[in-house]
């Protein structure tokens, strides 16, 4: 049709950017810095707490990474040291101790290992109620203490045995632990006289936090803007360029596109795919996330017929959606693994294949013969006298039209009757851990161990959202849990999801892309892997 | 009048225990809970986060406990903005929502009103269609489009002022438009409305008798006999107003109450949501309650009877 | 001392005998109210414009979805988002869908949701706003601040409540609106009544033995339909822009149904990309708002006796 | 003795609360009773509280004390049906024939309101027919059905009231200055319409009216009010040729004659002093600030209606002074 | 002569309505001298509440429109002032005691403030000095506690108390010509007769001239110098107070004296009356408008109006039986008043 050669540049831009890349195509590295090294963005939303123990929300990760300083970090896609200068792993895997380095509290009082045990503690605590306790759950006793079980915090492995080692004991070895802590957003310092004098306050307001990151969190007007100032203590201040960093909550897309076109802000992250047209030289990421669709597979329920499932599956045409509707970088998968995720620098996924085997357009023919053999299973003469499925939509205007482009599909191709509903997100939530749905689109964190998604789904598992019960498959989850080792574990793994693509409980769709824009005077910006995080503390501004 | 008014003050005291009770019931009745978020939480975590909060315990007992903190005026922890206090976050967003609020009607109340006396007083002539017309667009085209046609009208394209954010009187202009168009606009058509009811009274015509100026026709004689529809709606705009509006607040960044509104009862934020409702209320009762006093003064003739 | 009655028969100056002291014969002949309204209804140009503009607007709905070649959910991914053209006259929405269909089908459900989105709430409002503004007192009061109440408890609650009872379709949006709409006309209504009630033709009636329904209903919400109106006509775009948020969050109409609040709210998040896509559902929106006003006025004069001009 | 009075009135009480701790005595004690098939005039100061009586009597305020017996029945006493029961026989005809007309009904439904609650007719032909009749009655086209009340000028819509009021075909009617708007000959119709009507069907009036000569004219007796009391009350021929109430006869001495030599001749009666307020009244006569008959007891002791022969009563302690009966009576 | 103050001439007033047009005033002229009253009677309904509002320019206008007519005030013609020169006129020059006090009165006004606004309109005193002119008028008109009553509101008083505002915020900037429609009607004789006093007061200090329309033929001969008797929307007959009362010309004059009741004692049960119903002002008939109703109707009064006889004393009538051709009719002289005796004798009061 005519107009389908107008945008082509969504089409190149999708493909040729990756993920992690700095921003800035046409920055010039030969740019001289310039005398204002202040940096402005924009997100939609406010941070919820600077409570490290409490944290769950990507936009208090994405200030704390700033204005406090992990065991490790990522940077660039890679782990790099932080407050540990280095870390050593016992021989069996399961100890693993990490190095501080001397570094100080912006206040200038030395940070200590006892301050990271303090905060981990903390965390598990049952009397802090901290939604993020199973971050833990590889460390040996964390479970029994945060359930409750053992009310003893000694029994937990983690452990300053000086000021400067931190030791911190597993339940089994794990190569993904180190990745694990660089990636999570909850493992920080904290300072315990601060929390004893804000008590329940603390971390609620720009007054009550202290931190020993690159910056300083010098203010905080709630749902308005976040500033930072640089942190003349921190051990690597030389590093760091920016003397002044804002964040600027403004909900609304259009707003925000305006401010970065005046000039207000110098870089928008995660826009629409529409808004992304009008700035041809934006960039993209995609990772951290796999959206699929959950069928309700219990017995009884309309969806545990596996043919219908499976005609499900094969006829919806991804890429066009993708195409039609998906923020730029957003990739099809056919699997529920994350592409990205390495062992030791090798790809697992490519070293462990395993896949639907539905092409990204779809498979229609193959999708109506599952759907005639699902009638025929279910003694229906057509598909008219199959039951309406029931669609349960979050209340989100992407999440609506990804359920609109499948709906037409379903009827376009298999004459199958879907009905969306819609749900505000608590409702939603609660059906789909009711098991009161047919089909459920889901977005989860892959994680960094290959198995976060997967693991879900074993039999009498409390987070099946499926319900759907394989023996077979939970054996082999089982299994590559406690299988020590690595090799051995990722290929029962393997299996186990091959197992789960043909039965197809879940259908994965594809891994969401985030689009970013950032004025050209703006180098050295990184995107973490996680959605959500701006990795701007090492950038710096050319003179413009 | 005394008497009168230390009733109404107990009755609104009542009116918001009831209020608060409804609420609470009513919002604890509904599907879901605080942790069902999108980012979805595991059984056992979500189970150990409802136990946290006291979530668990009978509700009956929730209920007992809210109500012995409400009597404090003691509103509780948000269940989403960790460690800070509902009060807290009222106390920092409110003040920048009532400013708004106030401005707008300010601009809005005066304009809504003039619009709707010139429009009836010109019933039919071409000034009546303008009026007619600047409220419509102000009701049919919603603030959120208008907030963001404006935005991109006079900041982007025209760079007069600032697009968004809170900082200072610059600042305010393009939402107090934006706000005041959507408030002026029902003024205009309610004013001109009780305006028609009024003008072709008697006592008009005694005034105009008399020799009355016809400015003072209209500001003393039509405009009070008019007030009592106008009045009846400015309470709840009133209240409703000064608690922020979640659209404009959006699109033009701006830190006030609306957002909670709407973000507290969408994620179940129970003591948020709560919390807000008895703010509102208490603000609304007020409101109500000024204006069944308002009634008498403006008409001697209502008798609010005990 | 006339020129005039020169000309007259001879019997000019003779007095009539069987004078008929009826003087019915020379009275005009009698129009009855509505006839009336609807002569002075249709002497309005303005309102007439209006009502044709309306009239328009509800024949595109009915019959542009039966006569297009496309309908409102079929989909064409590869053609999104298209600007309007002779192939797509109002051009093709993010799914590809035709928008010049699913603007009419939109006008359908905006129409309908709107008129009685707005009319039903108020319906409501002028019942209990009259009862309460007439009887006064005690019930007078429960019912006042029971309205406070209403009026602050989270009108998400209720509607969560009623999807979770009734479940969302038609008889839901126009429970939702119900159930959060009333309140302001009732106090509206009442605060005219406590007005009206003390006027004396009330106490006629009264002396007829009228009873209160009766008086409520048949003299004193008919003086206060002046005012009623204009606010049920204002109540109409926010009636069309509440089901875009109620199907939004789950409960308007089931997509891939249509709406122009749906429309608009699609459109606002494209506006600098496809300022078509916001322009169309606003610019009708605006225009049927207009209409109505305009109409609305009109029909308000007509019914005014005391405007009969 | 009961049947032959329609209307009974004992010491009928009719209070207002205005402001605070201020009651207006509108009525206060005042007790008369009306024959089947009479007409009682009641006179009196403006503000005195005719129309409130009137008022009272039907129904339409509830009264602070005293009995109104309509046929035997307590008016007051009456609830829902059954006191719809009564207003099908006791009617009003107001006084202000522009508030009392409710401006958005066509006089014709005005006038219907009556037949429609009472379900006084059988098909619509019958109500029209019904309608216009009544129209016809007052004097009015039966053409003038569809128009509005502001249409008509005060006198025209003062007959609109009647025919509302007739239109119940009821027993007893209270006519709150139902002529004083109109121009001689509708007053000179009404009355004959009225005085027809009773003739025919045997009404009962209580004609309140400012204007003496008609109420001489139409009423059987007469009662004189003054500042919520009455004054005097009797035959009316009693109290227009032998008046013992010195407002009574100030009154009568005001009435002006449609004479113009005689009336620009005379001098002008004028009641002097101040007339007292209803709110908190002082004891003693009520008419003692403007009475210049007026004796130190009047301003102490408020006299009683005391009966000075058996169709006559007065309240005024000079009369009773000087009338030895009536003293011996009390 | 006495100064002309106002004077008429060939009014022609309607509204226009959807249903057509309304004659209310149909040709009426008169005129009022300096300090004489002229009162105007005549069937409810011919338009005199209209003819003095539309001198004052108060009738709404749309739906009322002057069509034709000079209205000269002090020799000048007023038609065709704005509606601001009018309004620094009302009140002053001329001002109006409208008919119905009911609802001519602000409901949301203190009476007080109601009277005192009028003063401050026009001259330039303080609102102490206007609220103590106001207390002053209240006392006039006879209302008593006039203190108290200044803050009351109109609800809370009788038909006749509001009347008498009424009359006080006419009379309060003495006015030149003063419009009473139907200023009495709501009260009680006594009062009755102070406020005619009142008026006359003020024809006498100021020199002010009084137009009273009124239906009480009893006060039109207490205080009226000359008469204007209208029927619909025509005055039909002009006269001084004795020519009209005494040898009236015209049968719609002669039906009104007729009707009203002799005030001797209860002599016959029915009055008399004039029968039918005015015409409807949507249509005139063609001849005289009073035809249908008339005793005397020839054939000539149902095709042509009649023109107005001028007879000596500036007595006018406009009746075919005027005309010499008609046949003689015998003299409806009002027989002049019965005896009043023992009225007079008792009228001892004040
Ligand atoms: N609703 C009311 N509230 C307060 N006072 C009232 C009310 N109605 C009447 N009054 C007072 O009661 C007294 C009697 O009033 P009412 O109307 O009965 O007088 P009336 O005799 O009919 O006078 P008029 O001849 O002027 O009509 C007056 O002083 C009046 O002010
Ligand atoms: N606004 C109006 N619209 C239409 N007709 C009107 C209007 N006002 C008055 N009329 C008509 O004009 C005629 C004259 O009315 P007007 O009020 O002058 O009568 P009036 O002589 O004062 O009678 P009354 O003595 O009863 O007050 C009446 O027939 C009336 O129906
Ligand atoms: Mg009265
Ligand atoms: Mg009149």
């Amino acid at each position: 049709t005519s107009s389908s050669d107008e945008k082509p540049a969504v089409t190149s831009n999708t493909s040729t950017n990756t993920d992690t890349e700095a921003t800035s195509e046409g920055s010039n590295a030969a740019g001289s810095l310039a005398a204002m090294q202040e940096f402005t963005f924009a997100s939609a939303n406010d941070m919820m707490t600077l409570d490290v123990s409490k944290m769950n929300d990507e936009m208090s990760a994405l200030i704390m990474y700033a204005v406090n300083e992990p065991l490790v970090r990522y940077y660039k896609g890679e782990v790099t040291m932080a407050s540990a200068e280095s870390y050593e792993v016992s021989e069996d895997g399961t100890k693993v101790i990490f190095h501080l380095r001397d570094l100080k509290w912006s206040d200038g009082e030395p940070v200590t290992a006892g301050d990271f045990e303090y905060a981990f503690k903390r965390l598990l605590n049952p009397e802090t109620g901290s939604s993020q306790c199973d971050i833990f759950d590889r460390v040996s006793g964390a479970i029994a203490y945060y359930s409750g079980e053992n009310a003893d915090a000694e029994s937990v492995g983690i452990k300053a045995t000086d000021d400067k080692t931190l030791e911190m004991t597993l339940t089994q070895a794990d190569p993904f632990f180190i990745e694990h802590i660089a990636e999570g957003i909850n493992f920080y310092p904290l300072r315990k006289d601060y929390v004893g004098k804000y008590a329940e306050g603390y971390g609620s307001g720009a007054e009550s936090f202290i931190g020993c990151g690159p910056f300083i969190l010098s203010e905080w007007v709630q749902g308005a803007s976040i500033t930072l100032e640089k942190n003349e203590n921190y051990w690597d201040a030389d590093k760091i360029k920016l003397t002044k960093v804002t964040e600027l909550i403004v909900g609304d897309e259009n707003t925000r596109v305006g401010m970065y076109d005046l000039g207000d802000v110098d870089e928008l992250y995660s826009i629409s795919k529409t808004q992304t047209l009008n700035y041809p030289d934006y960039g993209s990421k995609s990772g951290g996330t796999l959206q699929h669709l959950v069928y309700m597979s219990s017995e009884g329920s309309l969806l545990s017929n596996k043919n219908l499932r499976l005609a499900l599956s094969h006829s919806i045409d991804r890429q066009a959606i993708v195409t039609a509707l998906s923020a730029p970088g957003t990739e099809v998968t056919d699997r529920m693994i994350d592409p990205t995720s390495t062992l030791n620098g090798e790809s697992i996924a490519e070293k462990y294949p395993a896949s639907t085997g539905i092409p990204a357009n779809g498979d229609v023919e193959k999708a109506k013969a599952y759907l005639n053999d699902a009638l025929a299973e279910m003694n229906l003469s057509s598909v008219a006298d199959l039951q309406t499925i029931n669609y349960v939509c979050l209340d989100s205007s992407s999440h609506k039209a990804y359920a609109e482009a499948l709906q037409a599909r379903w009827a376009d191709t298999l004459g199958v009757d879907v009905e969306i509903n819609i749900m505000p997100v608590p409702q939603a939530i609660g059906a789909l851990l009711s098991g009161e749905f047919d089909i459920f689109l889901n977005g989860m964190g892959t994680g960094v161990s290959p198995d976060t998604l997967l693991s879900n789904y074993t039999f009498d598992g409390a987070n099946n959202y499926a319900k759907w019960n394989n023996q077979a498959y939970s054996d082999l989850i089982e299994a590559q849990f406690i299988e020590t080792d690595i090799n051995k574990r990722l290929e029962t793994l393997q299996k186990a999801e091959q197992l789960f693509l043909n039965e197809s409980p879940v259908t994965p769709l594809w891994l969401p892309g985030t689009a970013y824009i950032c004025k050209d005077y703006v180098q050295d910006l990184t995107y973490g892997r996680q959605t959500g995080s701006i990795e701007f503390i090492y950038a710096s501004i050319l003179e413009h | 009048m005394k008497n009168y008014i230390l009733q109404r003050l107990i009755i609104s005291v009542i009116t918001i225990f009831v209020l608060a009770t409804v609420s609470f019931f009513l919002l604890r009745s509904l599907p879901g809970n605080p942790f069902q978020t999108e980012t979805v939480l595991s059984v056992e975590t979500e189970a150990r986060m409802m136990a946290y909060y006291g979530l668990d315990k009978p509700l009956f007992e929730q209920y007992l406990t809210y109500l012995g903190n409400l009597l404090h005026g003691d509103l509780g922890y948000s269940l989403k903005y960790t460690n800070r206090t509902v009060n807290n976050m009222i106390a920092s967003a409110f003040p920048i929502s009532a400013t708004l609020g106030l401005i707008s009607l300010g601009v809005a109340v005066p304009i809504g009103l003039f619009l709707g006396i010139i429009s009836a007083r010109k019933r039919g002539k071409a000034v009546d269609y303008l009026c007619v017309f600047i409220s419509v667009i102000g009701v049919s085209i919603p603030s959120f489009i208008m907030g963001s046609f404006l935005q991109y009208i006079f900041a982007v394209k025209l760079q007069l002022l600032p697009i968004a954010q809170w900082k200072g009187l610059k600042f305010m202009v393009l939402p107090t438009v934006a706000l005041s168009l959507s408030l002026l606009a029902t003024l205009t058509r309610v004013m001109r409305a009780s305006m028609l009811e009024v003008i072709n009274q008697d006592y008009i015509k005694t005034a105009r008798a008399k020799g009355v100026p016809e400015d003072k026709v209209v500001l003393r004689h039509e405009i009070r006999n008019a007030m009592v529809p106008i009045v009846t709606m400015l309470g709840p705009m009133v209240a409703s107003v000064l608690m922020g509006t979640f659209v404009i607040e959006k699109i033009f960044a701006i830190p006030g109450l609306g957002q909670h509104f709407v973000n507290s009862i969408t994620g179940l934020d129970y003591t948020m949501t709560l919390g807000l409702t008895v703010f509102y209320g208490t603000f609304l009762v007020l409101a109500n309650f000024i204006v069944d006093i308002a009634y008498g003064i403006i008409d001697p003739r209502i008798r609010i009877e005990k | 001392m006339n020129k005039t009655t020169n000309i007259l028969l001879p019997n000019a100056f003779e007095f009539i005998e069987d004078q008929n002291l009826d003087s019915d014969l020379i009275t005009r002949t009698s129009v009855t109210f509505w006839t009336d309204v609807w002569r002075r209804l249709l002497k309005n140009k303005v309102a007439m414009l209006g009502l044709f503009i309306i009239v328009i607007i509800m024949i595109l709905s009915i019959f542009v979805p039966v006569f297009s070649e496309y309908t409102y959910k079929s989909q064409d991914l590869a053609n999104a988002n298209a600007a309007p053209s002779a192939l797509h006259v109002f051009g093709t929405d993010n799914l590809g869908r035709d928008m010049w269909v699913r603007v009419w089908v939109g006008a359908r459900v905006s129409l309908a949701v709107g008129i009685f989105g707005s009319v039903i709430p108020s319906l409501i409002g002028i019942v209990i706003g009259g009862i309460s503004g007439y009887f006064g007192g005690k019930l007078d009061m429960l019912i006042m601040r029971s309205i406070d109440v209403a009026m602050c408890v989270p009108s998400m609650i209720y509607i969560i409540l009623i999807m979770l009872f009734i479940g969302s379709g038609p008889v839901s949006i126009i429970i939702a609106f119900a159930l959060t709409g009333w309140m302001g006309s009732a106090r509206s209504v009442r605060g005219m009544i406590l007005q009206l009630k003390e006027m004396e033709y009330v106490l006629a009636s009264k002396a007829l033995g009228a009873s209160s329904a009766s008086l409520i209903f048949n003299h004193l919400i008919p003086n206060t339909l002046g005012i009623v109106v204009v606010s049920m006509t204002m109540g109409i775009p926010s009636a069309i822009f509440y089901e875009a948020y109620l199907s939004f969050i789950g409960l308007g109409v089931a997509p891939p149904i249509p709406s122009w609040g749906q429309l608009s709210n699609a459109g606002i998040a494209v506006f600098r990309v496809y300022p078509s896509q916001l322009m169309i559902p606003s610019v009708l929106i605006s225009l049927t708002m207009l209409s109505f006003n305009l109409f609305g006025d009109g029909l308000r004069d007509a019914l005014d006796p005391k405007l009969r001009s | 003795m009961l049947d032959e009075n329609l209307v009974e009135v004992i010491g009928l009480k009719k209070y207002f609360q205005v402001g605070k701790n201020q009651i207006l005595k509108a009525v206060d004690d005042v007790s008369f009773s009306i024959k089947r098939g009479e007409t009682l005039g009641m006179v009196g100061e403006s503000g005195c509280g005719k129309t409130t009586v009137g008022r009272t009597i039907l129904g339409l305020y509830n009264a602070d004390g005293g009995t109104v017996l309509f046929n035997g029945i307590e008016v007051h006493a009456q609830k829902g049906k059954a006191y719809k029961a009564l207003t099908k026989q006791m009617q009003m005809i107001f006084q202000d024939p522009y508030a009392s007309l409710n401006p958005r009904k066509t006089v014709g439904a005005i006038v219907g309101e009556g037949l429609d609650i009472h379900k006084m007719y059988k098909t619509k032909e019958e109500r029209i027919e019904k309608i216009y009749n009544l129209f016809e009655l007052v004097g009015l086209n039966r053409e003038h059905a569809n128009r509005f009340p502001h249409e008509f000028s005060g006198g025209q819509r003062q007959r609109i009231g009647i025919a509302r009021a007739l239109a119940v075909d009821p027993k007893f009617i209270v006519c709150d200055e139902a002529i004083s708007a109109l121009d001689v000959s509708i007053q000179a119709q009404i009355i004959n319409l009225l005085m027809r009507l009773q003739s025919e069907y045997g009404f009962t009036y209580l004609f309140i009216a400012h204007d003496l000569t008609m109420v001489r004219h139409i009423s059987d007796s007469t009662a004189v009010m003054y500042l919520g009391t009455l004054v005097e009350m009797g035959h009316t021929e009693a109290i227009f040729e032998k008046p013992l109430h010195p407002y009574t006869k100030g009154l009568l001495a005001a009435v002006p004659e449609a004479d113009p030599d005689y009336e620009q001749s005379k001098p002008s009666p004028i009641l002097k002093g101040e007339v007292p307020s209803p709110i908190n009244p002082k004891p003693g006569c009520r008419f003692f600030g403007r009475c210049n008959e007026a004796i130190e007891i009047c301003s102490r002791v408020r006299p009683d209606l005391i009966a000075v022969n058996e169709h006559h009563s007065v309240a005024c302690h000079v009369v009773n002074q000087t009338n030895p009966i009536s003293k011996s009576e009390a | 002569m006495a100064k002309r103050i106002l004077e008429v001439k060939n009014m022609h007033f309607s509204f226009y309505t959807y249903a057509g047009e309304v004659h209310a005033v149909n040709g009426v002229s008169f005129y009022v001298d300096q300090g004489e009253t002229l009162a105007i009677v005549g069937e409810s309904g011919c338009g005199k509440s209209v003819t003095v509002q539309s001198i004052m320019k108060l009738t709404p206008t749309p739906p009322g429109k002057l069509k034709q007519g000079k209205i000269e005030y002090m020799g000048e013609d007023i038609t065709h002032y704005t509606q601001k020169e009018i309004s620094s006129m009302r009140g002053k020059e001329m001002s109006m005691i409208f008919q119905d006090p009911m609802t001519s009165l602000n409901p949301t006004m203190r009476i007080g403030h109601q009277i005192a606004e009028g003063i401050l309109s026009h001259e330039n005193i303080s609102k102490e000095a206007a609220k103590q002119k106001a207390i002053e008028m209240l006392i006039k008109v006879g209302l008593p506690n006039p203190e108290k009553n200044f803050m009351s509101y109109p609800h809370q008083f009788s038909g006749g108390m509001r009347q008498r505002v009424m009359i006080a915020i006419a009379l309060v900037c003495n006015p030149k010509i003063l419009f009473a429609d139907e200023p009495t009607t709501a009260l009680d004789v006594t009062v009755q007769a102070q406020i005619l006093e009142l008026m006359n007061t003020l024809k006498r200090e100021f020199k002010a001239s009084v137009v009273l329309i009124t239906h009480d033929l009893g006060v039109v001969a207490k205080t009226a110098q000359r008469i204007a008797v209208m029927y619909a929307g025509k005055i039909v007959e002009t006269g001084t107070a004795r020519d009209v009362f005494y040898d009236p010309k015209h049968p719609y004059t002669w039906g009104l004296l007729d009707s009203v009741p002799s005030t001797g004692a209860q002599s016959s049960r029915t009055l008399n009356s004039i029968e039918g119903s005015p015409p409807d002002l949507f249509c005139l008939p063609k001849g005289c408008s009073f035809a249908a109703r008339c005793k005397y109707c020839m054939n000539i009064c149902r095709e042509i109006a009649p023109e107005e006889t001028v007879m000596d004393n500036g007595h006018r009538a406009s009746c075919w039986l005027l005309d010499c051709r008609a046949p003689s009719v015998p003299p409806q002289k009002r027989v002049s008043r019965v005896s009043k005796l023992d009225i007079k004798e008792t009228a001892h009061v004040g």
